[in-house]
């Protein structure tokens, strides 16, 4: 496979969008169990404007897909829909009932100290601050537990958001570019975390980021979202520790990468964006 | 792994619980179908409150359940609308009432508002006046009204200035604590951008104050209408307040609940002004309208 | 405020600025046209309660204020310089009320029946109703010296108005009143209440008057004007009188009255002048007396000081007795 | 190159014009020097403007610009306070009053909170009694004192009802504009939580909204105090609220200007009391002061 | 130079930043002009907490700066007292007036459309709008310009506020992670823009990011924040366009990923991260 392949059906990876979910399900042994996220001909439009435009999509239990796509494509919407957090306009979504989202943006609650943010819903028991210590050592913020919201970095919220996140054992997990914040060193933390997390409860996570590499090196199956319709399904089946140094992945990252440029609305094939877009992931 | 140990969940089986999943479905677009027929049990629940309650007043009335000194029945309070529209009392009291009721709260409000924004903005300014302004808050000026007769006259000054003294000080209160909570974080592009005093107010202060500036007018508005009681004290012939007194002074304990429920009438007239006028001045707000 | 500084109308005519505490009396003045014609001008003012008046008076807004004739009683013993002839700021230039029919008191002390009370002595432990200052006050002290009792022989039940304390006792909720007529017609014609003693039992005079501050009184050109007035004033009783029901429909339009009231407020509101002589003088200072008694005010003014007959004659002022005989 | 041009440069000198700088400079540990330096004009201002005024206002009653009748100089007040204190009123008053107004305040603010969450989260309950209370709110309830005593008697029961009627809204009304304006997304964290109602309510949406019911609860306050005048013409024999009434009735303008300064003061307590709250349950915000 | 030569004093590119701040200004030929940043001793503390100890840096006129360190470090306070946000708490600084920010989140002003937060400070004029819809399309979002900020997407928002910054044209830009939430492809937009404007009118340019490569590709010089103090201040004289799979590049990427790892807390040498960190940027 080359950078130059960039039609999306074409490539044996590549699962076609247009048939009924369940096929994703039929012939791909990666699933471990039930599906936790079921779209059929999921569409939302904002006005006149249309968001997404008949979304197919099966997400199973313990399946890790990665959500990529230009700004303002959708991929925030979508989550927000599997999260119940916004109706779509018309379709039909079947969804794991306990989820955990780490949201776009920290959103924590500016009135409640750190680790309150984290075990929001764990009640009054003595235990939840303990927890709630621990869960905040995971993502390496242990001494900000009884700071104020608004005292923290950017990086320093976004991990108390996952650390929330993770605080629960999900049955889906959604995750709204998580790391975006961080550091490369706190970032890989990061990502051991949820990968660690991922290994031993087994929920579907829909992980959206900008970061394609990190796309090809946490989830078995990378997503393009463009022009309201999924324009890539593609899996990567190489075992986890993956090395980015590897033909194999840096073929994938090409083609991911023309997938994406595809749907970029700003990019024309003589765009210096699209001659370098080796060098800037 | 001590990564999860730790994040409360319990080692064990790889293959996780049965999964509890719920299905939503939609058709068609919004707007149509599902949120028509929601609509109509709201305007329902919107009058079916106030309907029962009028339905159960008559009925206590006929029943003599209540005397008539206690509650006068609904029938004999639209007789009392009879007889003071006859006489021309309430043609007369509405405009004269609502003029002294507006001019007061157009002044009053306008100075809160100047004076909270300032505040808000200015630590000097807010301790230059704040602490004088929260003790002249607290009088009572509906007790003040022979000293307003001195102070001011007996014209109409005395009242629009009671009124005024009614009205400063909800919006005061509110637009100074709205701008105080505004995130120091949309101040500091103003200062970043540099951007004109003037324009920092105009373009970010007072619109994201605004909620609150409009909950502080909307009481103001309900306060201009009290002061009309006080204010109509003083040297009137008509207006709302006046058949206040004038009904309290004679007993008329029908024409009392009339005059109350004119100043009710106001109340959701006011109420719908300041939501619309919400809609109108608020269409940014990411807020919820509580589901 | 200055609007009673004024001095002339536009046409030359003096102006006096008169206020009423309500807007029946100055309607029914112009219904009866003795001002017609005057050489003065007058603007009326509605001014509630004895306080706004005297504000009013004391701020120059008004020529003439109207109260009750104890109001200034207290306004002299609550005074902080003693009030002489040469420095009292303010004078009673007229008073009147009806004749001294019973049915028509303007001032009583009521009982509810259910309360078992007849006689002022059975009012011991009972709830009293009463309202502070002015006649009504007065008629609360001398019915409980009357009764042979004090105030720690009954539960003073006190209030800041008439209405409110009318009010309370129309509800039940005191036994015993003492205040306004008026305001308990209902429950009087219902049988819930009855009268044990009316005004000319406590001997309390009740007139409504009319006060001028002292400067207005010097005031050759307003003195000038006020004796037309009171001139033109004195024909109003005999068109009151002779027309009853125009009369009566001004009281319902101006006060929102029912008819039963309009009758008693017919009758209340008839009369005459009354002159500010020995005898009246000598019941006001025994009023005085009462509530200096009563506690009610701090020192024990001599009333006469407030009083100022000048108008008497123009007035066609007539003395109590005369009233009583008149009846 | 087009991507400046439109930003609104204007293509030209690459060099670019002299830069104007700025030097700050600091020293030792914040809190030193420089700080305490400023704060002695500050309080200075704080007292300052009412000082002044209390100055002015015994120069002109010393040489006599305004008649005692308008405005009682401060010696005389001074004198009326000696007055009351020597006959007991005043000590006599403060606790009875305080404790009316505390009473009303307590209840009326409480049944205010409860029913502006309550219709800040729920669409149902606001459509069921937002009007009627919007309705309910203007109604002068100073005009209804006669009603009052013929609907609660002439007990404490009146009083305190006055009282609650005059605090229940400025809670109510703040409350439900304090949660409505949450940010929706702040919303959402409870629902992906799967927080219960109560816990949402109680870590999330009255913290959040305690700014706009701070002052609520502020406004009731000074309400409730107002509250007072009107309460105590019902058979009261002191008070706060009791002593103005009576003064007003004998003229006695020292007297009604000394309990006006009661009032203030209580004012003034209230206003210390909001500002020690605001800090305690407020540390939180991220707010600036108006620098 | 190799990755494992992790002190930062003694490679040739590393400028001490012990010594006084005019003489990185006396023996650097980069600088076009005065300085517009000269922060000499300057500390800031928030109560007992030292983030930022006894900094010396200087930033000349047309000098582009990437400011990089882990999470919690200090970037951002840097930042906002540069941009006179914040007070020292010791220390002196001299700073150009006209400044430039992007904020590390968005901070638009909900209240105003978007055209208007772009030209926030522009004034009634008629011209406003026309530039801030000019502004807007060099960002990719000509068609959200009467949009409410609360409808704009993740990275929508993070390019309406870096259109504001660039709008005016400052002595001294800074930005604070302004690429973050943006795909490969409109991130690289958004660079070429920042390129652009800084080669025409050479402002004083403090990029904050976690992205070593971006730092390596846009900055003249990399500066790497850690314990309060400035760990390493790396020259990077290859000229634009830069070739990222170039030796030199890979080399000088080596050696600040080593400088980050140095001061990163949760990395110890036997940490995956720090194996890895060649495949993470
Ligand atoms: N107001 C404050 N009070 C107390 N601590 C604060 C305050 N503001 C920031 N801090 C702390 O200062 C440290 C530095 O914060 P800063 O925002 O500068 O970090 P940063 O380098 O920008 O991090 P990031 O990359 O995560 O954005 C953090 O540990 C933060 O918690
Ligand atoms: N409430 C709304 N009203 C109108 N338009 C909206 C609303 N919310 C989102 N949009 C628009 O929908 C589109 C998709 O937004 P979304 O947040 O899903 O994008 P995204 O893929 O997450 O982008 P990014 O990578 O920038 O976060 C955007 O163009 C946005 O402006
Ligand atoms: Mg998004
Ligand atoms: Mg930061």
């Amino acid at each position: 496979m080359t950078a130059a392949d960039t039609t999306p059906a074409t490539t044996p990876t590549t699962t076609p969008t247009t048939g009924p979910a369940e096929e994703v399900l039929s012939h791909e042994a990666v699933l471990t169990g039930e599906p936790v996220v079921r779209l059929e001909g999921l569409s939302k439009s904002y006005g006149e404007q249309v968001i997404l435009d008949g979304i197919d999509l099966t997400v199973g239990r313990g399946e890790f897909v990665a959500l990529l796509g230009p700004s303002g494509t959708g991929k925030t919407t979508l989550l927000r829909i599997l999260g119940r957090l916004e109706d779509a306009s018309s379709g039909r979504a079947t969804i794991a009932e306990k989820t955990s989202v780490v949201f776009q943006e920290p959103r924590l609650i500016q009135a409640q100290r750190v680790w309150r943010n984290v075990v929001l819903a764990a009640g009054r028991g003595a235990g939840a601050r303990q927890a709630a210590h621990a869960a905040l050592a995971e993502v390496g913020l242990a001494d900000k537990a009884q700071a104020w919201p608004k005292t923290l970095s950017g990086g320093e919220a976004q991990r108390v958001g996952l650390a929330r996140a993770l605080f629960r054992e999900p049955d889906l997990l959604l995750l709204d570019e998580p790391f975006g914040a961080l550091d490369a060193f706190t970032r890989r933390k990061a990502q051991d975390l949820v990968l660690a997390l991922w290994q031993e409860h087994q929920p579907g996570v829909l992980l959206v980021t900008h970061d394609v590499e990190e796309s090809l090196l946490l989830a078995d199956r990378v997503i393009v979202l463009g022009g309201g319709h999924i324009q890539a399904d593609i899996r990567v089946t190489t075992p986890r520790p993956r090395d980015t140094t590897s033909p194999e992945f840096n073929a994938t990252k090409r083609e991911v990468l023309a997938h994406l440029s595809q749907v970029s609305p700003h990019v024309s094939p003589d765009h210096p964006a699209h001659r370098d877009y080796g060098k800037i992931s | 792994m001590t990564a999860l140990e730790t994040l409360g969940a319990p080692a064990g089986v790889p293959v996780a619980a049965p999964t509890t999943t719920h299905t939503y479905e939609r058709a068609g677009v919004p707007g149509s179908g599902t949120t028509r027929v929601r609509r109509v049990p709201q305007l329902l629940l919107r009058v079916l409150a106030p309907l029962a309650l009028i339905g159960l007043w008559q009925l206590s009335d006929t029943l003599d359940w209540v005397s008539p000194q206690v509650l006068p029945g609904p029938m004999a309070i639209l007789d009392a609308y009879r007889e003071l529209w006859a006489v021309g009392d309430l043609q007369a009291a509405l405009p004269i009432s609502l003029q002294r009721a507006g001019t007061g709260l157009l002044v009053g409000g306008t100075a809160g508002l100047v004076l909270g924004v300032v505040a808000g903005l200015s630590v000097t300014a807010e301790r230059f006046y704040d602490a004088p302004l929260q003790m002249l808050r607290t009088i009572p000026f509906i007790a003040l009204v022979p000293l307003f007769v001195v102070w001011f006259g007996i014209g109409e000054t005395s009242k629009v200035a009671l009124i005024i003294g009614a009205s400063i000080f909800p919006v005061y209160l509110n637009t100074y604590h709205g701008i105080r909570g505004i995130d120091r974080k949309l101040l500091e592009v103003g200062r970043t951008f540099d951007m004109s005093r003037w324009e920092t107010i105009r373009l970010v202060v007072v619109p994201l104050a605004m909620p609150g500036i409009l909950v502080g007018w909307r009481y103001a508005a309900g306060a201009a209408l009290l002061g009309l009681v006080a204010a109509e004290q003083i040297n009137s012939q008509a207006g709302i307040g006046y058949i206040l007194n004038t009904a309290n002074q004679f007993q008329r304990t029908d024409i009392i609940l009339a005059g109350i429920l004119v100043y009710a009438a106001l109340g959701l007239v006011v109420d719908v002004v300041m939501r619309t006028l919400e809609h109108v001045l608020l269409p940014w707000r990411a807020t919820h309208d509580g589901r | 405020g200055g609007d009673a500084d004024a001095g002339s109308g536009s046409d030359g005519a003096t102006k006096l600025t008169i206020s009423y505490q309500d807007t029946a009396f100055p309607a029914l003045i112009e219904a009866s046209g003795v001002l017609d014609g005057a050489d003065l001008d007058v603007e009326w003012v509605n001014l509630t309660g004895p306080a706004a008046n005297l504000q009013a008076l004391y701020s120059k807004a008004i020529d003439l204020g109207h109260m009750g004739d104890t109001s200034l009683t207290i306004e002299q013993a609550n005074s902080k310089t003693d009030w002489t002839a040469d420095n009292a700021p303010l004078e009673i230039v007229a008073g009147w009320r009806n004749g001294n029919d019973p049915e028509f008191s303007p001032l009583v002390t009521a009982v509810r029946t259910d309360s078992g009370i007849t006689e002022v002595a059975d009012a011991k432990g009972k709830k009293w109703g009463f309202n502070f200052g002015g006649y009504n006050h007065a008629q609360y002290l001398v019915s409980l010296v009357q009764g042979g009792l004090t105030e720690d022989d009954i539960e003073p039940t006190q209030f800041a108005d008439g209405a409110t304390s009318a009010a309370a006792f129309n509800a039940g909720e005191v036994d015993i009143y003492s205040g306004g007529h008026g305001p308990i017609l209902g429950a009087l014609a219902s049988g819930d209440a009855e009268i044990i003693l009316d005004d000319s039992q406590t001997a309390i005079p009740a007139l409504n008057v009319w006060t001028a501050r002292k400067d207005v009184l010097d005031d050759e050109e307003k003195d000038a004007a006020l004796e037309e007035f009171f001139e033109r004033m004195s024909g109003y009783w005999a068109w009151h009188d002779e027309n009853p029901e125009e009369v009566k429909k001004i009281l319902v339009e101006q006060l929102k009255v029912d008819d039963a009231r309009a009758d008693f407020e017919y009758e209340v509101r008839r009369g005459a002048f009354r002159a500010f002589d020995d005898g009246l003088l000598a019941e006001e200072q025994a009023v005085a007396q009462a509530l200096f008694d009563g506690k009610a005010i701090p020192k024990l003014p001599e009333v006469g000081i407030g009083f100022d007959p000048r108008y008497n004659e123009v007035q066609g002022a007539i003395s109590s007795a005369d009233a009583q005989a008149a009846q």
